[in-house]
C-alpha cells in the first residue's frame, strides 16, 4: 500500500505546530520568569519559530 | 513545487526588482537619509547635553569641595589665629597684672608712707593745736577760776594732773 | 604566479587522472568512450576553473572580502555554459541520461573540489 | 525561603500590572479595529457574490470546442464551486483593475491595464481588448487570448488545442502591467510621499511633526530591534535604508492586501522572489573573508567535518532566502484563503447561527490578519539582516 505524499506533509506539518507551540510555552513561560528579558526572548522565539515554520512549507510546497 | 513554478511571473518579478529598486533609491535618498540623519542627530544633542549637564554637575560638586576645602582651610586658619591672639592676651593680661601689681604695691607702700608721714604730722600738729588749746583752754579756765586763789590752786592741780594722764 | 602555475599544473593533472577513470569506467560498462561531448566538458571545465582561479588569485585588494562571491560568480558561469554547451544536446532525446550527466558531472566536480581547496588556501592565509 | 517568595510575588505584580495595561490597550484596539473591520469584512461579500460571475466569463472561451463543454458544467455552478472559484480568481493576478461585477447586468466595474508582450517585437494595447477574457485580442497581425489568468498565442479564430488538461499554445513573454505591478507603483508612490514628507518636517526642526511622528518610532524600531542587534554598531548603516524599504514595503503592500481593493501582491510567488533575491544578492556581495570561510572551510572543527560542512553551508545559502520567500508567500496566501473559505461559509450556511458564527469568525481571522501583515514584514526584515549580520560579523573569539 502506498502512502500519498500529502499524508507525510501533514505529518510534518503536525510536527512543525508542535515545535511552534512549545517555542510559544517556553517563551511564555521564560517571559514570566524574567518579564524584564521580554524583547530578546520574543525576537529568540520569532526566529525559532520563522526557522520551524520554514520546514513545515518546505513539506507543504514540496507535495 | 510544480504549482509554485508554474504561478512564477516573469513579467511581475521584472517589475518588482525595477520598482523596488527605484524605490529603494528614491526613499534612500529623500526619506530615510534625512531621517536617520536628523534622529541621529537629535540623539547626539541629546546624549551631548546630558552629558554636559552631568559635567557641569561634576564640576559643580568640584567647586563645592574646593569651597569647602578652603572654608576649612580658613577655619584652621582662623583658629590658629584665635589661639594666638588669644595666647598674647593672656600673656599681655599677663605682664599687665604682674605691673599693676608692683605698682600697686608700690602706690600702697607709699600710701602707707604718706600715710604714716601724715599721721606722723597730724600728730604732732594735734599735740601743738592741743597745746594751744590747752593753752587757751587754761589760760580761760584759768581767767574763770584763777578769779579766786582756791580755784586757781585747786585747777592748777587738777590740770597738772590731768596734762600728767596725758 | 607561482601559486597559480601549481594550481594549473594540478588542475590538469588530476583532471587528466579524472578523465583516465572516467573512460576506463565506461570502457568496462561496454558505452562508447568519446561521446557526450566528453573532451569538450572536461577542456571547456578546466579553462573555466582556470578563468576562476586566476580571478580569485588577481583579485585586487579591495574585493579580497568577495572572494567567495566570486567564486559563486565563477559557478554561475559554469552554469551558463553548461545550459550554453550542453543542456540542448542532452536534452535531444527529451531526458539527461546516466553517462550524458556524469560526463558533465565529473569534470565539473573536480575542477569544483580543486577550486574550492584553492579558495580556502587562499582564505585561511 | 522567605525572600525568595517576596520576589515572586513582586514579580508577579509586576507582570501583572503589565499584562492588565496589555489587555486594557487590546481591549481599547480591538473595539476600535472592529468597526473597521465590519465594514470590511461586510463588503468582501459583495465582492465575492459579484466577482463570482466574472470568473465564470474569464474561465469560458467561446470558439473553441473544448471550453464549450466546459462552459456547460458552468452553467450547474454550485455555490461551494462558484466561491473556490472565487478565491482562486482573488489569488491569481490579473490584467484588469476590476472592483466588483453586477451579476444582474454582467457589467464589469474597473479599469483596463496596458498589457506589454515581447512577441515579434514589442507588443502593447489594453487589456480591455480581451473583454474580461470573452474575445480574442489583436495587436499588429498577432492574436491573443486569455485562458485561466494567463496570456495564450493563438488565431484569429481563438483556437487552443488542448492535450490532456494542459494548453500547448505558445506563452509570450509577458511584462505587462498587471493589477499586482500596478498596486505595487501605487502603494510605490504612496509610501515615497509618505515618507518624503515625513522626512520634510524635519527640516524645520529635529523634532518632528504630523506623521512624522508616527512614522519615526517605525524607524527607529527597525534601527533598534533588527538592524543593531542582528548586524552590529558598526556595520548596520549601510543596510539600513534596505532594511527600511523591506519593511515598510511588505507591511503596506500586506495591509492594502487585507482591504475589499483586493489586492494581494506578497501572495504572488515572484514578488516575494524578487525581494528575497535582492536579500540574497546583498548578502553575497557584502559577505566578508571571515563570512566564505565559515562556509567553506568552518573553523574549529576537525577537517572530516569541514569538508561534510562545506556543502551543506553552500546549500544554505540558497536555501536561507527560498525559505525567506516562501515563508512570506505562503503566509499571506493562507491567510487570504482561509478568511476568504470563512466568508464564503456564511453563504453555504444559510442558517442564523452558522451563518453568524463564520461571521465572528471571519472579524477575528482578520484581525489576526492584520498582526500577521505586521509580523510577517517583521520577519522577513529581521532574517535579512540576521544573514546580513552573519555576512559581515567578525569574530574575534577565533
Amino acid at each position: 500500500m502506498e502512502i500519498p505524499a500529502i499524508v507525510g506533509a501533514g505529518l510534518v506539518v503536525i510536527g512543525a505546530g508542535i515545535g511552534i507551540g512549545r517555542i510559544g510555552g517556553s517563551a511564555m513561560e521564560a517571559i514570566a520568569r524574567q518579564p524584564e528579558a521580554t524583547n530578546k526572548i520574543q525576537t529568540a522565539m520569532l526566529i525559532a519559530a520563522a526557522l520551524i515554520e520554514g520546514i513545515g512549507f518546505a513539506a507543504l510546497f514540496a507535495v | 513545487m510544480e504549482k509554485l513554478i508554474e504561478q512564477f511571473s516573469v513579467g511581475l518579478f521584472f517589475w518588482q526588482t525595477i520598482l523596488f529598486l527605484i524605490l529603494l533609491f528614491i526613499l534612500k535618498k529623500y526619506a530615510w537619509k534625512p531621517i536617520l540623519d536628523s534622529v541621529s542627530e537629535r540623539e547626539n544633542t541629546i546624549r551631548e547635553s546630558l552629558d554636559s549637564a552631568e559635567n557641569a554637575k561634576k564640576e559643580l560638586a568640584e567647586l563645592q569641595s574646593k569651597n569647602e576645602n578652603l572654608i576649612a582651610e580658613a577655619k584652621i586658619e582662623r583658629d590658629a589665629l584665635l589661639k594666638e591672639a588669644r595666647e598674647l592676651k593672656d600673656k599681655i593680661v599677663g605682664e599687665a597684672k604682674g605691673e599693676a601689681k608692683e605698682e600697686a604695691d608700690k602706690i600702697v607702700q607709699a600710701a602707707h608712707a604718706a600715710i604714716e608721714a601724715e599721721k606722723a604730722s597730724a600728730i604732732a600738729e594735734m599735740k601743738t593745736e592741743m597745746a594751744s588749746l590747752s593753752i587757751s583752754i587754761a589760760e580761760k579756765i584759768i581767767r574763770k577760776e584763777l578769779s579766786s586763789d582756791d580755784k586757781q590752786k585747786s585747777l592748777a592741780n587738777e590740770l597738772v594732773a590731768d596734762i600728767k594722764l596725758n | 604566479m607561482g601559486q597559480l602555475i601549481k594550481f594549473n599544473s594540478q588542475i590538469i593533472l588530476v583532471c587528466a587522472l579524472g578523465f583516465i577513470v572516467h573512460v576506463t569506467v565506461l570502457q568496462f560498462l561496454n558505452l562508447p568512450l568519446f561521446d557526450n561531448q566528453i573532451i569538450v566538458a572536461y577542456v571547456g571545465n578546466i579553462i573555466l576553473a582556470i578563468v576562476i582561479v586566476i580571478a580569485l588569485l588577481k583579485a585586487p585588494p579591495k574585493y579580497q572580502n568577495s572572494l567567495g562571491f566570486l567564486f559563486l560568480l565563477g559557478s554561475f558561469l559554469k552554469f551558463g555554459f553548461f545550459f550554453l554547451v550542453f543542456y540542448s544536446n542532452f536534452k535531444a532525446n527529451g531526458t539527461i541520461e546516466r553517462p550524458e550527466f556524469f560526463a558533465f558531472f565529473t569534470p565539473y566536480a573536480v575542477a569544483l573540489t580543486m577550486e574550492a581547496k584553492c579558495l580556502i588556501n587562499n582564505l585561511s592565509e | 525561603m522567605q525572600c525568595r517568595s517576596a520576589l515572586l510575588t513582586k514579580k508577579i505584580n509586576y507582570f501583572c500590572t503589565k499584562f492588565r495595561n496589555v489587555i486594557r490597550q487590546v481591549i481599547m484596539q480591538f473595539t476600535r479595529a472592529l468597526f473597521f473591520l465590519a465594514v470590511l469584512v461586510l463588503s468582501q461579500p459583495v465582492l465575492l457574490n459579484a466577482s463570482g460571475h466574472a470568473e465564470h466569463a474569464a474561465d469560458s472561451i467561446q470558439n473553441t470546442p473544448i471550453e464549450h463543454s466546459h462552459s456547460e458544467g458552468h452553467e450547474a455552478m454550485t455555490m461551494k464551486e462558484e466561491i473556490k472559484a472565487h478565491i482562486s480568481h482573488h489569488l491569481q493576478d490579473s490584467y484588469g483593475f476590476h472592483l466588483f461585477t453586477d451579476t444582474e447586468t454582467n457589467t464589469h466595474y474597473g479599469f483596463p491595464l496596458p498589457v506589454i508582450l515581447i512577441d515579434n517585437g514589442l507588443q502593447i494595447f489594453s487589456s480591455s481588448k480581451f473583454h474580461h477574457g470573452e474575445s480574442v485580442a489583436e495587436s499588429n497581425g498577432n492574436y491573443y487570448t486569455l485562458y485561466h489568468g494567463k496570456i495564450y498565442k493563438t488565431d484569429e479564430s481563438g483556437f487552443m488545442p488542448m492535450h490532456d488538461g494542459h494548453v500547448h499554445n505558445e506563452k509570450p513573454l509577458d511584462f505587462s502591467i498587471t493589477k499586482n505591478v500596478f498596486s505595487i507603483m501605487v502603494l510605490s508612490f504612496l509610501l515615497v510621499l509618505l515618507f518624503m514628507g515625513a522626512a520634510k518636517s524635519y527640516k524645520k526642526s529635529l523634532v518632528p511633526t504630523g506623521t512624522a511622528r508616527f512614522l519615526e518610532p517605525l524607524v527607529i524600531f527597525v534601527r533598534d530591534e533588527i538592524a543593531i542587534p542582528n548586524i552590529g554598531e558598526k556595520h548596520y548603516k549601510k543596510f539600513m535604508s534596505y532594511l527600511l524599504t523591506v519593511f515598510f514595503f511588505i507591511w503596506f503592500v500586506n495591509l492594502f492586501g487585507l482591504t475589499p481593493l483586493g489586492i494581494n501582491v506578497t501572495n504572488s510567488i515572484s514578488v516575494t522572489f524578487a525581494l528575497a533575491i535582492m536579500t540574497f544578492i546583498i548578502t553575497q556581495v557584502s559577505g566578508k573573508a571571515e563570512y566564505w570561510k565559515h562556509i567553506f572551510w568552518m573553523p574549529g572543527v576537525p577537517v572530516p567535518m569541514k569538508i561534510l560542512l562545506a556543502p551543506i553551508e553552500l546549500l544554505g545559502i540558497f536555501i536561507k532566502p527560498f525559505a525567506l520567500l516562501i515563508r512570506l508567500y505562503a503566509n499571506i496566501t493562507a491567510g487570504h484563503v482561509v478568511l476568504m473559505s470563512l466568508i464564503g461559509l456564511m453563504f453555504i450556511f444559510h442558517s442564523w447561527i452558522g451563518s453568524s458564527l463564520s461571521f465572528a469568525l471571519a472579524v477575528s481571522l482578520s484581525l489576526l490578519e492584520l498582526l500577521v501583515a505586521a509580523l510577517q514584514a517583521y520577519i522577513f526584515t529581521m532574517l535579512t539582516a540576521l544573514y546580513f549580520g552573519s555576512a559581515v560579523a567578525e569574530h574575534e573569539h577565533h
